[in-house]
């Protein structure tokens, strides 16, 4: 297995990245142990980020595979790939400004996000199955040791230690599955299995056995209703900032996977798995948005949110599990996770913006007043929510009103009533932090010291959601063609 | 001065007048508001008069001047527009309103000189004399719907006018929401005519009316003439909806005159003059109509005999003599209800006015048991008020005598007619000779029981003129419709009445001849007992309220309990609060309160509930051990690969 | 040009206003903006061509191209009087609330025009996916004016106003995809959102069984509007909105928001689902009647005034609700006209409710009496607007209620008689509530009011007249002369009501055509 | 070849059956032990029981890619056994304590 010059232009970006994120830390280890200012830190992230991105689209979306088929750069990997660099850059940012992330031992929680998204990279290329395990796993870890690495001392150790065991449980689960689908196939590769998956699912028991056992590792991993309890505690436990890059970008690629697994069309061979994930994606979509109602803690409610919203994803997903031209499901798919990104982003900023010190926990009442003294702030989050709920003209809605057309395309009605009816109980909790930031006095502000990176992240997402809310047309005709 | 110009002045003097009053309604100038009011007023008379000579002029059938102004709704194949029409019917009115109209105005410059609205009142007396106009010259019968309800609003605005007396400002609501029954029965009327006959002009719909007798009860013309009727009843106050007249006596009395005895009471009757040919090609609603007018009739005649109040004994022979007229109708003899509604109007307007007076003069004292011996004190008010007397109980040759007697004839011989209608009619005449004469002894003749510091003095020239001229018209009214029987003694005297009124009222099909020497005889019979009863009953009122002291209180001991029961007006207001008004309060206070909080709320809140428990039921599962999250995911695990594994 | 001028033009004003920088001179400038949004209208007025039923105006332009989503406007008879309904009261709204908003003006004045904006967008849209859009932006500057100015339960009334009506139009949404998933058959090939393709769409109908696609789909759009409207059971929410909403925002909600219920049911149920629409009427003129009665017999034991007014409306809307679906041309008209209608006395009983408001700062009912002496202006102004709101002759109200009871005579005689009730029940509450208000002996209210000169009730202020003068005059010369106004929509009801199986609306020739069709 | 029967022969289901029993055990130590460190030792646990069923397939298959796979899979194992004490001793260094029920602060 020769190493020619096409691969390695092909995972240039990697190697890039790879490089930069080497930077920061040599230049810590030259100057003595000595933290480095952290501005210059970011900004070489922010130079590797931007590096890793060009070259993603310069060589992303050809649609060769590398190393003879264990990764393949097509249109998924490259949009894919790029909304978890843009939302993990985004969530950098946040870092370099939270409390509980900077000051010292930023080189080295830069150093394990950029290799964190390398992770991401890798699994969204991967086709083969033991490829997409490395990508997991590398993803994974550094992002245990970046949760730890928060200055706040209590409930970050709990939340790492929490997600590390419960990752490590099912990846072994993932990897169970591998062993039986090669035990049974031959092969890992998806695109081997491509053809004869459907067929092989009905005969042997051992690939179905397989194949079951790898999507119930991804349904943990995008924290699927019955796998899902660690994602509010982690999510709260977290940093912010980390919990912002886990809930945009890491979701977005495990999707991603999740998506190429789906791609071999297990679903049409076995319609007992299509019923159990079916089930799944009403209890996810049931459990997310109703636990969110009884919440007080803001960043928690914004944890459930996120898991009602892995629900729908999940619906499209099946969508394009079953579909014959899964590329208008999988497109609906990957527009929803662009606009799920940088909706969850935008509201983690603001809830970093408003963490005065690490030990700060922000309660959905803390935010009274907050219209007063940051109107245009206020303003920001507003859009951030109602887009969540779903209210035109913002992103979210049509997110949610492709995901919708395509599973009523493919028959999948009563999911699509589900959706509507939980988005509808959804509007309550997404109302009430507008409600308590208009409506009630208070004296709630951001904290003093000028976080000028986090504001300007913040603008950007709230005018992107809106733009793109009503551009969506031509974006969601990119990412088709690009997917074609 | 072409006649559609004088129709449109007719109508717009009494708006400018009720503009000018309206602007400046605070001024407390009297005069000028009362002569602005009654100019007004005049004018309109002055056009009136102008027309009827018009009319005179025209050959009897072409005799109709219409004005079409403007288009007001015109909706797929319903058109109405504002279009008025002056013929044989509404030129009279048109004459009786404006006239008796102005004399009220007159009066009421006296009468209403000390109360601080003075210019407000005006203005409301002119919209009213605006919205009767409409009313009497409405082409369509949604025209005269117009005029219905705007007479209906101004009714409600005048009886409440002094309003800061919640008794009298909820007398005014009671009438406007009785009205209202009435016209959405009207309305319900005009939906059946306009869907059977395509049309609500009124000159169509007579042109239209079948000449047939419509026999069955649920025909489209019999129902939707008795749903017009219910209109009038509850407009022309009769058996179901009346209750509001009596109350209406609230208002300042001109009003009453002006409304609740001359005008807008006459509505109903009106009505059904217009539209004769469709309610004789009813027989069933002429029944009806007969029956509930000699019913009324009789039942507030009774009621009339107890009553205290000037103006209550006055608002319940109203209330009787629109039964009479009704009566008239109902039979078919629509030149004498319309005859009657003449006479009524001069009759009962004097004497309304001449009770003013006497409030007047009595400082607001309405209790004619606190008065008496007013003869000596208010000669001119006396003796018209005798007048007047002498015409309501029919003692020819007064105006009543000529209207009541020709109802009565009609009552008897029409074919449509009926000897129980006559009686009630004749019964009805006694009791109204016997109340009438009883309020004018315990008022003018007797012994004078007025307290001491109250010393009664003749009202203003200014308020016994109309007096005056309605007195003589009291007389003259009656010459106008002489019936045959007595007019070919008097050589000839043309019967101008039925004349007039012929080409335009349809004569029922099968009335039997008039004349026939057997039939005169009858006639006179049936005229001499008529009379005869009234004089007795007369006489033994005025024995008993003027000769013998005690003996009134005797005879309503004596009659004890139904004395009692009578008096208070056979508890029909109280029947109507207890048995439809206050249950319809208790029952939306259970419906918001059971419906709108209890079952729609409460769903709503059940349904929050369970989402919210379902909420909390999650937070429980969330124990924060991570074990018991590994357990979850062992649990789905088993349970998802079961399932995948099962088949 | 012009339909996407009246749209935006609110929503630039908006931001200008947002960003002014003088807080007093805030509302001077909203004025001018509504007066020139007001001239603007009456310009597209005058270019309204209204002998022809088409759809003019017409402005269409690709949106999202993938699902045949398109910018498409466009006017006719039945959406053209309820943009100048909205246009019209923006201003009087503006002016009515001179002192009675006092924080965050530049807010309020800028979601008022957004306001604005969604509701003239959901008149004019002619694409589903674009009218859903305007639809639901309705709902978020109601939801900050009711929430920011209104009452003490001001947030669990605009959370329950919100969430009622979005959950209604989550089914509707659902429906939108699956008609837009059935229109290649109709357009040849590819997917279009426009209503002029789901005209054409025969959905089947079974009259018998419940589960057939058009009767579920009939009801999908039918509980969205009917929440809006507000029809009988799912009500609850407007009494709650009215009395916690500050004075504009209950004018503005019972002026226009309301109507855009019954305009969905005109553009979007009935010709959509005729067959449906048809089978059911007699469902919805059923609850039609329910409302009227119920909504007067609950008004008239209310003891707070706005409530009893808000109960009224449900009252009327009951009355438009029958218009509709009696679907004969007096019924439509008359449904038509009675929107307009209501808008102009509601808003005006709403206007004068916030004046008294503002000199007594209560709304019981039992603590007012003998105002009628005090006020005597506000009284008459009081009465007349009672007047057209109990449709007395030659007020508006009357027009648009006869021609309904007469439609709903047509459709049945015993539906006509339960619904004339309603005007024997409007008569009583109202005339009720006035004489315990302003006639009788004077309330406590108003004895205290009198002993401190501090705040002594003095009548209507110049300002005050501007507000309600105008609207007076409209109470009397759309009753006096309805024709000026319906003839704009009779030939587009005409058309509807002639050919309600095979429904389509011509597109007229005078289209400001951008993009292809 | 002589007759195999099922228990003198050990055939590709033996193997596993023991990687499945392994895996078990390896599970139910996890749901089970409350001491952080057991907790890492049963997950390394399952890890090795899925090599045992990558080796069993591949040697009955004859397919070589195997045991590549379990290389991977050990050097992945390590890393997390590494990072997975590195946590470990970082929560020892500040709350003194290893069982697991001790870390419930984060809930509802």
């Amino acid at each position: 297995m020769n190493i020619s010059m096409a691969d390695i232009l092909l995972i240039s970006p990697m190697i890039a990245l790879f490089l930069f994120s080497l930077i920061p830390l040599t230049i810590k280890v030259l100057r003595g142990n000595v933290e480095q200012s952290p501005t210059a830190t970011i900004v070489e992230a922010l130079i590797g980020l931007f590096l890793t991105a060009g070259l993603l689209i310069v060589f992303g979306g050809s649609g060769k595979t590398a190393f003879n088929g264990q990764l393949v750069f097509d249109g998924l990997t490259q949009w894919m790939g790029l909304i978890a660099v843009v939302s993990a850059g985004f969530s950098m940012i946040l870092m370099y400004e939270n409390p509980a992330t900077r000051g010292k031992q930023f080189s080295e929680l830069i150093f394990l996000a950029m290799n964190s998204i390398l992770g991401m990279l890798i699994l969204v290329s991967a086709v083969d199955l033991i490829t997409i395990f490395i990508g997991l796993e590398l993803m994974s870890l550094s992002l245990y040791l970046m949760i730890a690495m928060s200055h706040e001392q209590k409930i970050s150790k709990e939340a790492a230690i929490k997600y590390f065991v419960l990752g490590s449980f099912a990846s072994a689960i993932f990897l169970y599955g591998v062993s039986f689908v090669f035990g049974s196939a031959g092969t890992i590769n998806i695109l081997d299995l491509m053809e004869n998956a459907s067929t092989l699912i009905k005969t042997s028991k051992v690939f179905l056995f397989g194949v079951s056992f790898i999507s119930l590792g991804f349904c943990f991993k995008v924290s699927i209703a019955p796998f899902h309890a660690w994602t509010p505690d982690v999510y709260q436990g977290a940093p912010t900032p980390v919990t912002s890059f886990m809930a945009t970008a890491v979701k977005t690629v495990s999707f991603a996977a999740f998506l190429r697994v789906l791609a071999m069309k297990p679903l049409i061979g076995s319609d007992n798995l299509f019923l159990v994930l079916q089930w799944f994606a009403v209890l996810t979509m049931t459990i997310g948005n109703v636990a969110a109602l009884v919440q007080t803690n803001l960043k928690r409610t914004i944890a459930y949110s996120s898991i009602s919203h892995s629900g729908y994803i999940l619906v499209g997903l099946i969508t394009a599990g079953i579909s014959q031209n899964s590329v208008f499901a999988a497109s609906s798919v990957v527009f929803y996770l662009l606009a799920y990104s940088l909706m969850t982003f935008g509201a983690f900023a603001i809830v970093s913006l408003i963490e005065k010190n690490e030990n700060s926990v922000v309660q959905t009442d803390d935010l009274a007043g907050f219209a007063k003294n940051q109107p245009m702030l206020a303003l920001c989050l507003t859009i951030f929510l109602l887009s969540l709920a779903g209210i035109p003209p913002a992103l979210g809605f049509f997110g949610k009103f492709y995901l919708f057309s395509a599973a009523v395309s493919e028959g999948l009605l009563w999911l699509a009533l589900w959706g509507v009816l939980n988005s509808a109980i959804g509007v309550y909790y997404y109302l009430r932090p507008i409600v308590v930031m208009y409506m009630r006095e208070g004296d709630c502000d951001i904290s003093d010291d000028r976080r000028f990176g986090t504001t300007v992240a913040i603008v950007t997402a709230a005018l992107l959601i809106v733009v793109l809310g009503i551009g969506s047309g031509p974006l969601f005709e990119m990412i088709e063609r690009s997917l074609m | 001065m072409n006649q559609q110009a004088l129709i449109a002045i007719l109508l717009l003097s009494p708006v400018v007048g009720f503009f000018l009053n309206g602007l400046r309604f605070r001024s407390k100038n009297y005069i000028l508001a009362g002569t602005i009011a009654t100019l007004a007023v005049v004018i309109s008379f002055v056009c009136s008069v102008l027309l009827f000579l018009d009319l005179v002029g025209m050959p009897p059938e072409a005799r109709r001047i219409t004005a079409n102004f403007f288009e007001w709704i015109a909706v797929d194949k319903f058109k109405v527009n504002a279009g008025f029409v002056v013929d044989q019917i509404s030129s009279i009115m048109i004459l009786i309103i404006t006239g008796v109209g102005a004399l009220i105005h007159l009066f009421s410059i006296g009468y209403m000189h000390h109360d601080k609205g003075v210019t407000k009142y005006f203005a409301y007396l002119n919209l009213f004399i605006f919205n009767m106009l409409i009313l009497v010259l409405g082409d369509s019968l949604l025209t005269m719907f117009v005029g219905w309800e705007g007479v209906g609003l101004c009714s409600y605005l005048l009886i409440g006018f002094w309003f800061n007396d919640s008794a009298k400002a909820a007398a005014g609501m009671k009438a406007f929401i009785t009205n209202r029954v009435g016209d959405a029965a009207f309305i319900i009327g005009m939906f059946i005519l306009f869907m059977t006959f395509g049309t609500l002009n009124i000159h169509e719909l007579n042109a239209l009316a079948p000449t047939a007798l419509e026999a069955s009860w649920l025909g489209a013309v019999t129902l939707g003439t008795l749903m017009l009727f219910i209109g009038a009843t509850g407009k022309s106050a009769q058996i179901p909806l009346y209750v509001w007249l009596p109350d209406a006596m609230a208002g300042p009395t001109p009003v009453s005159a002006l409304i609740h005895a001359a005008t807008m009471v006459t509505a109903g009757v009106y009505m059904i003059v217009r539209l004769n040919p469709l309610f004789i090609s009813a027989p069933n609603t002429m029944m009806v109509v007969a029956i509930i007018g000699a019913a009324t009739a009789v039942l507030a005649a009774t009621i009339g005999l107890t009553q205290h109040d000037i103006k209550k004994v006055l608002a319940y022979s109203t209330v009787s003599q629109l039964g009479y007229m009704f009566l008239a109708v109902g039979v078919g003899a629509f030149g004498a209800g319309m005859f009657h509604l003449m006479t009524h109007a001069f009759f009962k307007a004097l004497m309304f006015l001449g009770s003013g007076s006497v409030i007047h003069a009595m400082h607001e004292e309405q209790d004619i048991r606190k008065m008496g011996g007013l003869r000596k004190y208010l000669p001119i008010t006396h003796a018209t008020f005798f007048l007047g007397w002498l015409a309501i109980i029919g003692i020819p040759p007064f105006a009543g005598f000529f209207s009541k007697d020709e109802i009565l004839w009609k009552a008897y011989s029409s074919s449509a007619g009926h000897i129980l209608l006559w009686a009630a009619g004749v019964i009805g005449a006694a009791l109204t000779a016997f109340y009438m004469t009883r309020l004018m002894a315990l008022t003018f003749w007797g012994k004078s029981r007025v307290d001491k510091n109250v010393h009664p003095h003749e009202s203003p020239i200014s308020m016994t003129i109309p007096l005056i001229i309605l007195g003589i018209l009291s007389v003259i009214g009656g010459w106008v419709g002489i019936p045959h029987v007595i007019s070919q003694y008097l050589g000839e005297v043309p019967n101008f009445w039925e004349h007039w009124l012929a080409p335009v009222i349809r004569i029922l099909p099968l009335a039997p001849a008039e004349h026939g020497a057997d039939h005169e005889a009858l006639e006179w019979t049936l005229m001499s007992v008529s009379v005869g009863v009234a004089a007795i009953s007369a006489i033994s009122a005025y024995i008993m309220y003027t000769k013998k002291e005690g003996s009134a209180d005797r005879v309503a001991k004596a009659f004890g309990p139904v004395y009692q029961l009578v008096n208070k007006k056979y508890l029909v207001d109280e029947a109507y609060f207890k048995g439809l008004i206050n249950p319809l309060i208790r029952g939306s206070k259970n419906l918001w309160y059971y419906v709108d909080v209890n079952i729609i709320d409460k769903a709503t809140y059940k349904v929050t509930d369970i989402v919210r428990g379902g909420g909390s039921f999650v937070k429980s599962l969330q124990t924060g051990n991570m074990q018991q999250y590994a357990m979850y995911i062992g649990v789905g695990v088993v349970v998802a690969l079961s399932f995948v594994l099962m088949r | 040009m012009m339909l996407s001028a009246l749209i935006f033009l609110p929503i630039l004003f908006a931001i200008v206003m947002a960003f002014w920088p003088q807080k007093n001179t805030v509302r001077h400038l909203a004025f001018g903006f509504s007066i020139i949004q007001f001239i603007l209208s009456l310009g597209m007025l005058q270019r309204f061509d209204a002998s022809s039923a088409a759809l003019q105006m017409v402005e269409k332009s690709v949106w999202i191209q993938r699902f045949g989503i398109s910018y498409f406007l466009g006017i006719d008879g039945i959406s053209v009087m309820l943009v100048m309904l909205t246009t019209f009261l923006v201003p009087i709204i503006i002016l009515g609330s001179w002192n009675s908003i006092d924080k965050q003006v530049k807010g309020f004045h800028s979601a008022l025009f957004i306001l604005q904006a969604a509701m003239l967008g959901s008149f004019l849209a002619m694409d589903a996916i674009l009218f859903y859009v305007f639809w639901e932006l309705s709902l978020v500057p109601m939801y900050f004016i009711v929430g920011i100015w209104g009452g003490t339960r001001r947030i669990y009334a605009t959370l329950k106003f919100f969430i009622y009506t979005m959950a209604g139009s989550m089914l509707m949404l659902l429906a939108i995809i699956f008609l837009m998933r059935l229109t290649p058959e109709v357009t040849g090939g590819n997917i279009s959102a426009s209503i002029l393709d789901f005209y054409k769409l025969n959905i089947p109908f079974i009259a018998g069984d419940f589960l057939t696609p058009q009767t579920l789909l009939f009801f999908a759009f039918a509980i969205a509007f009917a929440i809006k409207v507000p029809i009988f059971p799912l009500h609850t929410w407007l009494p709650d909105a009215h009395v916690e909403a500050p004075t504009p925002g209950s004018v503005v909600l019972a002026g226009v928001m309301l109507k855009m219920g019954t305009y969905g049911f005109l553009r979007w149920v009935i010709p959509l689902f005729p067959e449906a629409a048809e089978h059911f009427a007699w469902l919805f003129v059923l609850v039609g009647v329910i409302g009227i009665i119920y909504g007067a017999l609950v008004a008239m034991v209310q003891p707070d005034v706005k409530k009893l007014v808000a109960y009224s409306s449900v009252s009327h809307m009951g009355y438009i609700l029958i218009g509709l679906f009696v679907m004969n041309t007096y019924g439509v008209n008359g449904a038509l006209y009675q929107m307009l209608n209501h808008g102009i006395s509601t808003g005006a009983l709403f206007l004068l409710i916030g004046m008294i408001y503002e000199r007594t700062h209560s709304r019981e009912i039992s603590k007012y009496g003998g105002l009628a002496g005090v006020l005597p202006h506000f009284t008459i102004a009081f009465v007349i607007v009672t007047m057209s709101s109990i449709a007395v002759p030659m007020t508006n109200g009357f027009v648009g209620e006869f021609l309904i009871l007469l439609g709903s005579y047509a459709f049945s005689p015993i539906v006509a008689a339960f619904a004339v009730t309603g005007v024997v029940l409007g008569a009583a509450y109202m005339l009720w509530m006035v004489k315990r208000v302003f006639f009788g002996p004077k309330g406590e209210l108003i004895t205290n009011a009198e002993h401190d000169h501090a705040h002594a009730l003095h009548d209507l202020s110049a300002r005050e007249f501007a507000v309600l003068i105008p609207l007076i005059i409209m109470i009397f010369w759309m009753g006096l002369f309805p024709n000026h106004f319906m003839d704009y929509s009779k030939a587009s009801v005409d058309h509807l009501v002639k050919n309600k199986m095979d429904y389509s609306i011509p597109m007229s020739t005078n289209t400001a055509q951008t993009g292809e069709r | 070849m002589p007759e195999t029967n099922i228990i003198t022969t050990i055939g590709p289901e033996h193997y596993l059956v023991l990687s499945a029993l392994l895996f078990s055990i390896g599970m139910a130590g996890v749901l089970l032990r409350r001491n952080l460190i057991v907790l890492l030792m049963s997950i390394e646990l399952m890890l090795n029981a899925v090599n045992i069923s990558f080796i069993t397939f591949s040697h009955y298959s004859g397919k070589v890619e195997g045991q590549i796979m379990v290389f991977f899979v050990m050097t992945i194992a390590a890393a997390e056994a590494a990072v997975g004490l590195a946590l470990a001793v970082s929560i020892f260094k500040r709350f003194k304590e290893v069982n697991i029920r001790f870390f419930e602060h984060l809930k509802g």
